[in-house]
């Protein structure tokens, strides 16, 4: 077959089989981007890795050995190994507070998801080009100071506070509510606090999931409701897992919200901790307690990750 | 140090717990620059000495403090003589039980626990600890969320020695402040101001300047001291061990303790002023003020905090902590 | 396609989500110190916050700090999760994924505590950076789930590929197609990380060096006596601006398409 | 198509514009009992915006869509009862294959039994029997299709709609798939309505086919009516290959006309149906097939014949056929021919010969102008 | 093929796994220089996986590719020269049609005016000036498809790869690009490697084409070769349709051997190639265009032809050609032919009518068994 006009002489060419020459800089980025070896990718997540032991395992780690110490006068610190305060933290004593701080939590992180999802799946399926604004407002909010959106609350949630006035003033209510410093305002301030948590995921999740699949149910017969059920929710259980654990999970070592919000009866695991660092003084007590949370945490963040893991695959 | 040439000093306090041109103008004087780093919370400050955070020289600590802050060995005694204007101090304040021989503190303001009340909201005024059990109020008081003022009164109201270490006695005590609990609104010792003005809480255990300096906006507001008696409390300057700018350090302490300086303080704060010397220069509102500068007859009724040992220190908080996770 | 009741809901949604800011913003003019009762309307504190350096300089702090990590999580967070999910290895992916949520586990107050007695025990000054650092750490789970997200659509095309068939090694097609492609990812996991930061408080109280006060600390810091209407005053101003920025910055992207 | 009994379905002039763009420009047709009808054309024409119409998910802005007499134009999706085979399937990844067949009935309210005994007999008819509990991820790409046909056809609905369901097959199993469907709606008496743009498979399946243009049906009619009476150049040449020869009617007479094809050739034509309106410039469509090539001898063309003079161009070996083309004496035009290796073989002349085309001259169909798409 | 000077490419016995199953099992092809060779063979195959072989991609487990001699099996995708179409072509939506076709370019830091002159030039001669600044998502598939091509040709590479490049197009667009890429490849004198499942794509376009089969080459050679003489039944059957017809060798002589086909009709067949070696049952290929059914009125068959008996079963109609099934009288073979309309229109018996099957002896093709594929 006869080559055209601008035909390349064959083989001829063969002179510049192009290499451009690359620096020594160039060729390690090239090895490090390329993960041909296990090595290089073990590299790219090193930087991550290196924080995390420095800025977080070592530090907590010093902590925990703490845990086996014994608490000296003042508030000082004897090394002196003994399981005396893990003990200690399984004493009958805090159960309510465990039970509490599970109750509170779980009842957070819940209303999250339900308060949530729907917004969730209005900005993954509704909110068009406007989508990623919405995105940003929710962020904002809490780029003002968690204490004074907390006063804000307080002045919304008070005796003769808005609530209050506007419940009174359409006369569903004839006496105003005390809310504030009850469980009710600790569990509305945490779900306050970590809705953010709970949509991302919820939002990066529903928008994966392709229209067609609610256009087939329709399809066959299922209603709005039905496909929902059926179809878009089921579909988007690793975000619901993600979100739950997001929200959940950060509850648990959450103090501030309880100490402003709450009341002399909503002492939560983290209050409990946080006081063994302050007003108690008694360290090693306070390790020992993280060390347990730190423990049951791990157990469902290696869910979290068996789901993600899911997600991936 | 190369920082250490610099004249500076670093002071770590309540953010507004100082008179607003105080520093400016030891600084212009002195052209000693003053950091003045806050902490919202005295025992989140101590926790952040303990462990350690370098570089702060002066530190405003609570009388009860002072025993921790030596054992774990955080401050140092001042020189003997380093301070020109010490004699100026009320000796009432002079050879404390948290200090006998006045080498680690200088007074910087003291106050007393009492009880804090919205007038608005409370027909008679109240006159004894009891009126915090009054089931009449359930819902509507506040505590002081610490070991000493709440542990301290119960012992009290229990008629126990402050230094007792029977376990009865602390058994009683702690019963008493759990059977409190029900008729509690929240343990507070910062927002529960706040609580008092906008009528969440009625009655709060609470510190004399914090409700006078309230009170200038929120007349509503009252103080007493209760006829049981209560407790005078004291915040120390310190030095910070291992301060870089000592000499600077004291020429603060110096000045703050001036008569006129002290005075302008406590005028902002609504504290009493340890200082002798200040007496001519306060505020007649506030020299007057019962609730700031008690009368003999309650003065007598009033007491410092004890230096306790430290087991005994510990069952005091450990009588607590049981209390708050009750 | 437009559903009434969803789009109902979402509104009421983030007039949940604003309310508390609308009230803080209305008792910005609150004339009182106490900032918990009305008591009459005021610009006042709009001049004082005008006027009051430290206050000032605190926000300054806090945006300083708030953007030094969020461009350090981000940076960390885009390499570990372009391992992750680009050129996964073939031991202890499951391990990392988890480790790498380590930080979402830890409550605050321990991470403050153990930063700061770990500082001090190896002698690195607290400082500006060594708060940085340390939020960059908190954020980093965040800003890994998001940039992972993202990546892992733009895997299934295979324009890396493409760009190494055209020449690129794998450093020039990462900086070529795959970064400018991660961009909106990148961007909102920084989000992400900044507001992280920004209202940080325990951890910051503790590690924050002589001197370096942010936003969260003073705000703490100025509950003994009262939590005063500057603050609010500043919050707002702080809110307005981004708020204008976001929605300006919106329209300059939408005239093109129109 | 004649309609004794109403039509199972019925578009009136549908009419849809996204964004401005008018997708379809008034879409009209009928569609009978068991009648496999194929909607045709280039991509993007609208083919699938009528089926997600007639499905319910699009609404169209005019007009209207009658099922079984019934106005269902604004009826939602989940209340009409046609099923749609989607050209990715859209199987439900959380559910194994029992589950997305057993998915419509189950929302019917139906006894598990019958619902297994419903299931088991769709598979069945689809040839996947066994693999019940296989999950979508599992599947190949014909069985993935398989099993989407089952689940649309377990609610055994009157009209099925497939939206070019074998598009992502290869050749092979895509001519399989072809026959296996074709069977399934003739056993099952279904209607399908089948959108392509393979017009080999329209021809082979469709009883008519529908040929789509910019949001206009061309033509609609029996695979062989369109095949060999196309309306329009685009329709010629969309099914199937075709020559388009330009032509100019000299003068006409009541029973015949003399034209001049492509400038040069002269023929009498015998006025067939719709000529004798005809007259100036028209266009006329000849089948590659129709056309034989050979070299030219000068040799006269038998009556009912026609020759066009010109080079032979170039040969394409298809394997089945050989694809001769032709460049006419005046330049600008060629013609197609495909011939069988027979006739190839006795071609007499190779690349640039003087060659000749041979055709019928009842071969030449007369097509009418496409309406200005705008 | 033959090799003058040696091959551009030499791929030497590649073979690959994923994950335990074997996916290339020993390719071994050669590309000349300038040659447009075909990849075909059904989804799954392993064509990408040779052709990401070729590009750098994967790395054969064992093997060796040899680019104009040069062993590159271990360099990677950017040293060599060799630039890609991909299937969905993978245009960088973040830059446009300038930036996507100058990408390489500016890679190799040629000058600015350079890269504007050589990516106009490509653009023209994909028949796309002035569409430089559009961006991807802008574009038709069609369109996109020609950017991609352009941006592989930009950088002159001597060696082109081709995924399905038309595999996303309607019929039409697909026929159109066949001949553009074509004449662009004959232009520019580079080799394509072009991998397609589509037979009809392959014969028209290909110098040589490569069947494959289960990660095997089943044969490799001209489209005519291959049409006509498959070695495999497979490959009979996949390149085009085809009647696979089983046979018994009975008795061989030196220039004849005697066969017995569908175990009914004996036939004496002149020993061609390949005959002599074959015994015992054996697989015929017979294509359907040679075949030719009629009503069975008793006739004989002429001397070189041979008869089936049967029923008529099924025609279907394909527009340029009929397809008329024939049941064999055993009744468990059917026999597929295809004929023009005029033979169709004097078959002269219709479905059910006894029918008979005609074609020339020397149109049957003696298949080998492709190996066993384990
Ligand atoms: N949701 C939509 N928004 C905007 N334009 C659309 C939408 N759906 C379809 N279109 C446009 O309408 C035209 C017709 O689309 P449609 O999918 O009906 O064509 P089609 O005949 O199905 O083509 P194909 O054979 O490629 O599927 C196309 O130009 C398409 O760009
Ligand atoms: N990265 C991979 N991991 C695991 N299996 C793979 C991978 N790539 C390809 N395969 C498998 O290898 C086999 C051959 O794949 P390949 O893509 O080469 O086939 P193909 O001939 O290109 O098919 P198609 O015509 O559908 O593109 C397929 O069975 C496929 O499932
Ligand atoms: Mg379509
Ligand atoms: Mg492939």
């Amino acid at each position: 077959m006869p080559p055209g006009k601008d035909a390349l002489p064959p083989g001829g060419r063969w002179a510049r089989i192009s290499r451009p020459v690359r620096s020594k800089a160039k060729k390690f980025l090239a090895w490090l981007f390329s993960g041909k070896s296990e090595k290089a990718s073990h590299l790219l997540i090193l930087p991550a890795s290196f924080w995390l032991s420095f800025f977080l395992v070592i530090p907590i780690v010093l902590l925990l050995v703490l845990s086996l110490a014994q608490r000296g006068p003042y508030g000082t610190v004897i090394w002196h190994p003994t399981l005396d305060n893990f003990r200690r933290a399984f004493t009958p004593l805090y159960i309510p507070i465990v039970a509490r701080t599970l109750l509170y939590c779980g009842a957070a992180a819940v209303i999250c998801l339900l308060l949530g999802y729907p917004t969730a799946y209005f900005l993954s399926f509704y909110a068009g080009e406007w989508r990623d604004t919405f995105l940003i407002l929710l962020m904002i909010p809490f780029w003002t100071s968690a204490l004074v959106s907390i006063y804000s609350w307080i002045i919304i949630l008070g005796r003769d506070g808005l609530m209050n006035s506007v419940l009174t003033g359409i006369g569903l209510l004839h006496t105003p509510l005390d809310v504030l410093n009850t469980p009710f305002s600790v569990i509305l301030g945490l779900v306050y606090f970590y809705l953010p948590f709970m949509i991302l995921p919820l939002y990066s999740s529903l928008e994966k999931i392709p229209k067609q699949y609610m256009e087939a149910s329709y399809d066959l017969g299922a209603g709005a409701f039905q496909t929902f059920l059926k179809v878009t929710l089921p579909l988007s259980l690793p975000g619901v897992f993600a979100g739950f654990i997001l929200t959940f999970v950060p509850c648990l070592g959450d103090f501030l919200t309880a100490e402003f919000l709450g009341g002399p009866r909503t002492y939560l695991i983290g209050n409990l901790i946080e006081n063994q660092f302050l007003m108690a003084q008694d360290w090693p007590f306070g390790a020992a307690l993280t060390a347990v949370l730190l423990g049951a945490m791990l157990v469902g963040l290696y869910y979290y990750q068996k789901l993600e893991a899911a997600e991936i695959a | 140090a190369g920082e250490g040439d610099k004249h500076e000093v670093n002071f770590f306090n309540w953010s507004t717990y100082i008179a607003k041109d105080t520093l400016p103008r030891f600084s212009l004087e002195t052209g000693i620059v003053v950091n003045y780093s806050v902490f919202s919370d005295e025992e989140e400050m101590f926790a952040k000495l303990r462990s350690g955070a370098l570089g702060y020289d002066l530190i405003v600590a609570t009388d009860y403090m002072i025993p921790r802050l030596k054992a774990l060995n955080l401050i140092d005694p001042y020189p003997t003589g380093a301070l020109k204007n010490t004699g100026d101090i009320d000796p009432k304040f002079r050879n404390t039980p948290y200090d006998p021989d006045n080498a680690y503190t200088v007074p910087y303001l003291w106050g007393t626990t009492g009880i804090g009340f919205n007038k608005k909201h409370i027909s008679k005024r109240p006159t004894s600890w009891w009126d915090l059990w009054d089931p009449k109020y359930k819902g509507k008081i506040s505590m002081l969320d610490n070991a000493r003022d709440c542990v301290g009164i119960a012992l009290l109201m229990k008629g126990c020695p402050q230094t007792t270490d029977s376990d009865a006695a602390f058994k009683a005590a702690e019963q008493l402040l759990i059977s409190q609990k029900p008729l509690l609104k929240q343990y507070s010792s910062s927002t529960y101001v706040d609580s008092l003005i906008n009528g969440e809480v009625y009655l709060a255990m609470a510190w004399s300047g914090d409700v006078i300096q309230a009170a200038r906006e929120n007349p509503e507001l009252d103080y007493v001291i209760p006829k049981e008696g209560s407790y005078i409390w004291v915040d120390n300057m310190c030095l910070v061990k291992g301060s870089r700018h000592r000499a600077d350090t004291l020429r603060l302490v110096d000045y703050l303790i001036e008569g006129k300086v002290a005075a302008e303080i406590a005028n902002f704060v609504r504290y009493g002023s340890p200082n002798a010397a200040a007496k001519p220069y306060l505020d007649k509102s506030l020299l007057d003020d019962p609730r700031v500068f008690p009368p003999p007859s309650v003065l007598k009724k009033l007491q410092f905090y004890a230096i306790l040992p430290p087991d005994l220190a510990q069952t005091w908080i450990d009588t607590w902590s049981d209390v708050k996770a009750a | 396609m437009k559903n009434k009741w969803l789009s109902f809901y979402a509104a009421a949604f983030y007039a949940f989500l604003y309310m508390p800011l609308s009230v803080m913003f209305f008792f910005s003019f609150n004339n009182a110190r106490r900032n918990v009762l009305w008591r009459g309307f005021t610009f006042k504190w709009y001049g004082v916050l005008l006027h009051d350096a430290g206050l000032l300089g605190a926000l300054l702090t806090s945006l300083k700090i708030a953007i030094l990590s969020s461009l350090l999580a981000s940076a960390l967070g885009l390499l570990a999760s372009y391992a992750l999910v680009c050129r996964p290895p073939r031991f202890g992916r499951a391990f990392y994924s988890s480790w790498l949520n380590a930080p979402l586990l830890v409550p605050e107050i321990v991470m403050g505590v153990g930063l700061l007695s770990f500082f001090v025990r190896i002698g690195v000054p607290l400082n500006f950076w060594t708060l940085a650092c340390a939020h960059a750490m908190i954020a980093l789970p965040y800003t890994i789930g998001s940039i992972r997200a993202r990546l892992l659509s733009l895997k299934s095309s295979q324009l890396e590929e493409a760009a190494m068939d055209l020449g690129a090694d794998q450093w020039e097609a990462f900086i070529r197609v795959t970064l400018p492609l991660a961009k909106p990812a990148i961007v909102s996991g920084a989000l992400l990380a900044f507001t992280i930061s920004f209202e940080d408080f325990v951890t910051s109280f503790f590690i924050a060096g002589i001197g370096v006060v942010t936003m969260p600390i003073k705000v703490y810091s100025m509950m003994k006596f009262g939590v005063t209407p500057e603050i609010n005053a500043l919050s707002c101003c702080l809110l307005l601006t981004t708020l204008v920025f976001l929605l300006s910055a919106r329209m300059l992207r939408r005239t093109p398409n129109s | 198509m004649i309609f004794p009994v109403e039509p199972l379905l019925d578009l009136q002039g549908l009419e849809k514009s996204f964004g401005g763009t008018q997708v379809l420009k008034g879409i009209s047709l009928r569609v009978g009992h068991g009648e496999f009808l194929t909607l045709l054309g280039p991509s993007g024409c609208g083919k699938t915006t009528t089926l997600r119409i007639i499905a319910g998910f699009e609404n169209a802005d005019r007009g209207q869509v009658l099922l079984a007499g019934k106005n269902v134009t604004r009826l939602a999706p989940y209340y009409r009862d046609i099923h749609t085979v989607f050209q990715h399937y859209a199987l439900f990844p959380h559910y194994d294959v029992f589950g997305n067949v057993a998915f419509g009935l189950r929302l019917k309210k139906m006894k598990e039994s019958d619902i297994k005994e419903r299931v088991l007999s769709s598979l069945d008819l689809v040839r996947l029997k066994g693999l019940e509990n296989r999950r979508p991820s599992q599947l190949s790409g014909g069985q993935m299709q398989r099993v989407a046909l089952a689940r649309a056809l377990a609610g055994r609905p009157p009209l099925l709609l497939l939206d070019e369901p074998l598009g992502a097959l290869d050749l092979k199993l895509r001519k399989e798939m072809q026959l296996e469907l074709k069977h399934i709606q003739r056993r099952l008496g279904i209607s399908f309505i089948y959108v392509t743009h393979d017009q080999e498979e329209a021809m082979t399946m469709s009883d008519r086919v529908a040929v789509f243009n910019a949001g206009r049906i061309e033509q609609i009619g029996a695979p062989q009516e369109i095949y060999e009476n196309p309306k329009t150049a685009f329709v010629a040449d969309f099914i199937g290959a075709a020559n388009i020869l330009s032509a100019e009617i000299l003068s006409s007479s009541r029973d015949s006309l003399k034209i001049k094809i492509e400038g040069n050739v002269e023929a009498d034509i015998p006025a067939q149906n719709g000529w004798a309106q005809a007259s100036g410039a028209v266009q006329l469509a000849l089948r590659p097939e129709r056309v034989t090539v050979s070299a030219d001898r000068g040799q006269p063309a038998e009556t009912g014949w026609l020759h066009i003079k010109g080079a032979l161009a170039e040969t394409v070996y298809l394997g089945n056929a050989r694809q001769v083309i032709l460049r006419t004496s005046s330049g600008e035009k060629t013609i197609v021919s495909s011939m069988s290796a027979e006739a190839f073989a006795s071609l007499g002349t190779d690349i640039g010969g003087a060659a000749l085309a041979k055709f019928r001259i009842k071969d030449l169909v007369l097509l009418g102008n496409s309406e200005k798409n705008t």
